[in-house]
């Protein structure tokens, strides 16, 4: 038991980033979901992030409230923004969405309610790790059950092929709309519960390079089933400190084994690290009786 | 590859408890410090600056202690990201059991994790951070870099005095939390001293192109140029301020940021002139700064800057505190001495903390000439 | 009360891929639509899917008008396709491919399932049963766990075909159904197909295949460069002059 | 006057550099459709082995410049052979390709870091002679003149190499269509490999004229531009030459005559991609794009 709580004084912290970045991974994962690319889910981390802070700090709202509030004030922000853009397909919706968070981080260095480049201060510590995870397994059963419902098969026919889908009856632009603005709301609740774990936020904390992030735990953990992003995010988020526990020095060489142990996944695991645990299929179907008996 | 990655995630659970295992045993007589510098990611060159000078410091400390009292570095790399800075207090404190923790290197960083550090009772000493609000986080939070509220004000006053500014242009960063801030100090002090502000500009982080800004500047022919800049930064605005035929005459004056060798390296002839204000004074004869700037020079190949200068005084600066409380892991008689440290002699001149855990020094006006930094004298 | 085609023109950038086709299928029949390659088939099937808008000219079904439906409302109203270049969901199984075919016949609420009520798993259990059967229908009863690319090319297509039928569509559009099947494989097609409009459905197909389209269809429609050459019985047709020399003029050995 | 006047021709230099940029990046979409996110980071290596073999080994810049050129354009080769031709045959080579490519970046962060420090270096004074022209008002530089003049070749011998060369004709087939190309007999990962090495050496070769110009070269200096020559080649039309040149100038002019209208530069960035974003919405394919969407 001991042990226990001394483990926890140590990864904590790690465990907590661990959460929120599988619950980011996860709001990606959502519009991956029907094969499209969006780098914008760093900027509706930060909409969430910013909003939260704010209800929290100017306008002493409870904690469920903010993180609500900052949740939904993402998924506003995201139907806005996915009515027009979701027309554009693959690179062409990746930049757009890029612009988009490129100006919402402009935004936030220059607004004065946002703190500018200082960020947000005097946001309580008050998510807990228990509050993470049970966020981010009501949002990972919430994924997996989608996939079986009506909206999730409309998702899957749009990303395997959006033409064919739109023939079977797939309203493509609505669903598109529904997986953006799902994925932003969860985006922007994660990135609530971020802001209360940190005390602070600036908007370097979800600038372009952190929306590369996200793309990169899921393509890693694979991108085909609920778990897949959370265990890229695990991995990634927890590989600085692997390199520490087996000894690699702090500096260039970290960071290049870094790179080079996500570049031997990708290669060498085309479904992610997913595929260690299953024989991965688009959708988990159970196929209810032995064929040809 | 799929035992590869198997592997892997067995490496990974043991490492995990291998750490929680070998909770390493605590020495009397060895100090051991935790260094939280940005070695990788955006602040790299500062915090390898940082490293150099702590380094150093160690080194000479254990070579002088002979069987006195030991300092065991441990030094971890944030990568300029709070997220991990976070990882690496938890990892220091909690995990390594260090007595203190020297910096972080940005000030962002230090508003996340020094929350930690004070909720368990660990000092913190940062060395380079300089925003508003860092050791009001809580009675173990200290630091030995002058903020620019302390070296701004001065720096103006004497600018003022000896050139008559009366109407000037701000040039900051306003993406980056020490550039930005510093210039809210500077706009303050301009007002506060009756010096008009013709104008404001503004640039991004890792910009090199400033001469869309400098065109504007120009033309509003100013009497000096207030920058508020990190140094890669500012030598690109002082040399490109000089190539598009801003006068010499026109100063250009920049904080601490400036404070570094590699202003009068990158921006070369075009630097003659720049005035900064700062928390080091390079070319002091003081004898320790001289000795530093020898030992650091032979050691590393190339001068220190304000960051190593500022790291090589913190390192000294605990371990003083240590030695006088007598001890090496008592956590809260290290505070206790360290809240008691007056007038001790450092490169950096007689060195105190002030009530609220802030560094006591004087700041220094220097100007570049003949391609050196000297005390500012017209 | 047919499927009528009317004055539908399209282009796309200078060319004139379809110029006032004009023709109408009867409801209930199978009706052909040849010609040599670069005719426009493909392109009004697309039309009339509401893959592609027209230039000019409507399309009327059942009295209604398509004029600029998106192509998942035409599929709401009944009308299911296939693709020439067969579009499945490569890494789906086939059963799943059929499954995702169901869109609009099935409900799938997410209520009760994230509630893990009973009734979702009945639908669930119902909508697999429909699916296999057809599956079943088109001779692939025993590939539902199989990869939807590891099918070999005819088995594709009558994949598509069960896909398209999960619809329940009272007007089925074929392109190409029987491209590169066997003479078998193409008969069984021909059964299926008949059994369909037993069923009361109306069905619209390409096929190069000509002794396949003239044994099945009760009525063809020739296009060439865009425009219709004639529309009549299959003897009709077969004896029609301009519809030798647009086959003898530009393909040869493919009828 | 003279102020505006100043700012185009500051707008026209940057845009310049950012189009140089923006061609090696644009090439290797043009023939793969691939992003190779791991030019900026080649862009660093370039400029930064530069200012060693000028500085260390004691280099004429006139014979460092083609080297770090070379050198650039074997880092393509080798950014090719180990993120990029391993995928190729895969279903999702967009996605894993432009996350290996992340990969390989991140490699060359580390080496850059490691090999030369994470400090700013520069080219010693007097590497080249700069004179200081005044043209009625206007400050112009031979440096600057200089880079324009090496950029425009540069381009104009990519271009005319693209158009009339065997092996160019051949880099265009592959990127028209790929399977017609192999049946055609080009050896197809050859010129995929060539492309890749012409795309590098080419952002090698920005690197260097940057770091002559700024005087500040680091292991983060291609941090800033990857965003920016993102930017241009969706101005200038994903894969196309001629557009991702265009794209550079409107996107240097853009960033300084926000600053010359509003006198003031917090909103320089914001104008840039709300551009960009509005380009994207109303004329996806770019200013000189191919014309067609993806999967249309």
């Amino acid at each position: 038991m001991e042990q226990l709580a001394q483990f926890y004084a140590v990864y904590g912290s790690v465990i907590n980033f661990i959460g929120i970045n599988a619950l980011l991974a996860l709001s990606l994962n959502f519009t991956l979901a029907a094969g499209m690319l969006s780098l914008g889910n760093a900027a509706f981390a930060g909409i969430g992030g910013y909003t939260a802070g704010i209800l929290t700090v100017h306008l002493k709202a409870p904690l469920i409230v903010s993180l609500c509030g900052g949740s939904l004030m993402a998924g506003v922000v995201g139907l806005l923004l996915g009515m027009p853009v979701l027309r554009l397909k693959g690179v062409f919706l990746a930049m757009a969405t890029l612009a988009f968070g490129e100006v919402v981080r402009i935004a936030a260095v220059n607004l004065d309610i946002t703190g500018g480049a200082e960020g947000l201060t005097g946001i309580p510590n008050i998510t807990r790790t228990w509050m993470i995870f049970l966020a981010l397994a009501l949002a990972a059963y919430f994924m997996a059950t989608l996939r079986r419902s009506r909206i999730g098969w409309g998702l899957i026919s749009i990303r395997e092929d959006e033409t064919a889908a739109a023939c079977l009856g797939v309203d493509i632009t609505y669903y598109k709309v529904v997986a953006f603005t799902i994925g932003a709301m969860v985006a922007g609740f994660a990135g609530a519960m971020y802001a209360h774990l940190n005390y602070l936020i600036t908007p370097r904390d979800f600038g372009f390079f952190i929306a590369v992030d996200l793309l990169v735990y899921n393509i890693v953990g694979g991108t085909r089933i609920w778990y897949g992003p959370i265990l890229g995010a695990a991995l990634l988020t927890a590989l600085p400190e692997i390199l520490r526990g087996v000894g690699v020095a702090a500096g260039p060489v970290r960071l290049a084994v870094n790179g080079v142990i996500l570049l031997l996944v990708i290669l060498f695991l085309p479904n992610g690290l997913a595929s260690l645990f299953t024989r991965l299929r688009p959708v988990a179907v159970k196929t209810g009786r032995a064929e040809r008996t | 590859m799929k035992r590869f990655s198997r592997f892997l995630l067995w490496a990974t659970g043991c490492a995990i408890f291998v750490a929680v295992a070998v909770s390493p045993a605590i020495s009397a007589d060895k100090i051991k410090m935790g260094f939280v510098f940005s070695m990788t990611g955006g602040a790299a060159s500062y915090g390898v600056s940082q490293k150099e000078g702590a380094q150093l410091a160690v080194d000479q400390i254990n070579a002088a202690a002979g069987s006195g009292m030991q300092v065991t570095p441990i030094f971890e790399d944030d990568a300029s990201v709070p997220q991990q800075g976070t990882n690496v207090y938890n990892k220091l404190i909690n995990g390594d059991k260090v007595a203190v923790v020297i910096g972080p290197t940005l000030s962002n960083t230090a508003k996340i994790t020094n929350p930690i550090a004070q909720q368990i009772g660990v000092t913190v000493l940062g060395v380079s951070n300089t925003a508003g609000g860092i050791t009001e986080i809580g009675d173990y939070i200290f630091r030995n870099s002058l903020t620019e509220a302390v070296v701004i004000p001065n720096t103006i006053r004497v600018a003022k005095e000896k050139l008559g500014l009366k109407k000037v242009v701000l040039f900051y960063g306003n993406d980056d939390a020490f550039t930005k801030s510093g210039a809210d100090v500077f706009r303050k002090v301009l007002q506060a001293e009756g010096i008009q502000i013709l104008g404001e500009q503004t640039f991004a982080k890792g910009d090199r192109d400033f001469s869309p800004q400098l065109t504007q500047i120009k033309s509003q022919s100013p009497d000096a140029i207030i920058c508020s800049a990190l140094v890669e930064e500012a030598s690109g605005i002082v040399s490109q301020a000089r190539q598009l035929g801003i006068a010499k005459n026109v100063r250009i004056v920049g904080g601490n940021g400036f404070n570094s060798p590699a202003l009068i390296k990158n921006a070369g002839e075009a630097a003659e002139g720049v005035i900064v204000g700062a928390a080091w004074n390079f070319s002091s004869t003081n004898p320790l700064n001289v000795k530093f700037v020898d030992d650091y020079t032979k050691k590393y190949n190339h001068p220190p800057d304000q960051f190593a200068a500022q790291a090589f005084a913190g390192v000294f600066i605990v371990y003083q505190a240590a030695k006088s409380a007598g001890t090496a892991d008592n956590r809260k008689a290290i505070r206790d001495a360290m809240l008691k440290i007056k007038g001790i002699d450092t490169l950096l001149g007689k060195f105190s903390f002030t009530e609220g855990r802030d560094a006591d020094h004087s700041p220094v006006v220097q100007e570049v000439k003949n391609g050196k930094f000297s005390v500012f004298v017209k | 009360m047919n499927l009528s085609v009317d004055n539908i023109s399209r282009s796309f950038g200078g060319v004139q891929a379809l110029m006032d086709v004009s023709f109408e299928v009867e409801l209930g029949t199978i009706h052909g639509l040849i010609g040599p390659n670069g005719a426009g088939k493909t392109t009004l099937i697309n039309i009339l899917s509401g893959v592609l808008p027209p230039t000019h000219g409507q399309v009327l079904y059942q009295g209604l008008s398509l004029h600029h439906l998106p192509a998942h409302q035409v599929a709401a109203l009944g009308v299911a396709r296939t693709f020439q270049n067969i579009r499945l969901f490569p890494t789906m199984t086939c059963l799943e491919n059929v499954q995702a075919g169901q869109h609009l016949t099935a409900e799938r609420p997410l209520m009760p399932r994230l509630l893990r009520l009973p009734s979702a798993g009945r639908e669930d259990r119902e909508l697999e049963e429909r699916a296999r059967d057809n599956l079943v229908r088109v001779g692939l009863g025993d590939r539902a766990s199989h990869p939807a690319r590891s099918l070999s090319y005819g088995e594709r297509r009558r994949l598509e075909i069960a896909r398209a039928l999960a619809l329940n569509p009272s007007l089925l559009l074929l392109d190409e159904p029987v491209a590169g099947m066997r003479r078998g494989e193409a008969a069984e097609v021909a059964d299926l197909i008949r059994s369909l409009v037993q069923g009361g459905m109306t069905i619209l197909l390409i096929e190069h295949n000509m002794a396949f389209v003239m044994e099945i269809c009760s009525c063809i429609t020739v296009l060439n460069f865009g425009r219709v050459i004639t529309t009549g019985s299959p003897d009709a047709v077969r004896r029609h002059r301009d519809v030798i020399e647009a086959y003898l003029g530009s393909e040869r050995g493919d009828a | 006057m003279n102020l505006l006047a100043q700012q185009l021709v500051n707008g026209l230099f940057i845009g310049s550099v950012y189009g140089l940029f923006a061609v090696g990046y644009t090439l290797v979409f043009g023939v793969l459709d691939i992003l190779n996110l791991a030019h900026a980071a080649v862009f660093t290596l370039g400029g930064l082995s530069a200012v060693w073999l000028v500085q260390a080994a004691g280099m004429s810049i006139w014979l460092a410049f083609p080297l770090a050129t070379l050198l650039a354009g074997g880092l393509g080769l080798l950014i090719n052979a180990a993120a990029f031709a391993p995928l190729r045959r895969r279903a999702d080579s967009q996605f894993s390709g432009l996350i290996s490519s992340i990969a390989m970046a991140i490699i060359f962060d580390a080496a850059a870091l490691g090999l030369f420090g994470a400090r700013s270096v520069r080219f010693p004074p007097g590497t080249v002679k700069v004179h200081v022209w005044q043209i009625a008002g206007v400050t112009i530089t031979s440096l600057q003149v200089g880079i324009v003049l090496v950029a425009t070749l540069l381009m104009l011998i990519l271009t005319l190499f693209l158009q009339r060369s065997r092996t160019g004709k051949a880099i265009r087939t592959v990127a028209e269509n790929e399977r017609a190309a192999m049946l055609l007999g080009v050896n197809v990962s050859g010129i995929i490999a060539f492309t890749f090495f012409i795309s590098s050496a080419l952002g090698g070769a920005a690197g260097v004229l940057y770091g002559l110009y700024f005087d500040s070269l680091a292991p983060d200096m291609g941090r800033a531009i990857e965003l920016k020559g993102l930017a241009v080649i969706i101005l200038g039309g994903m894969g196309s030459i001629p557009g991702a040149i265009l794209g550079g100038l409107a996107f240097g002019l853009s960033e300084v005559l926000t600053v010359a209208v509003s006198g003031t530069s917090n909103l320089r960035d914001a104008v840039a991609f709300t551009v960009l974003f509005a380009i994207l919405l109303l004329r996806p394919s770019g200013l000189l794009g191919r014309g067609k969407l993806r999967e249309a």
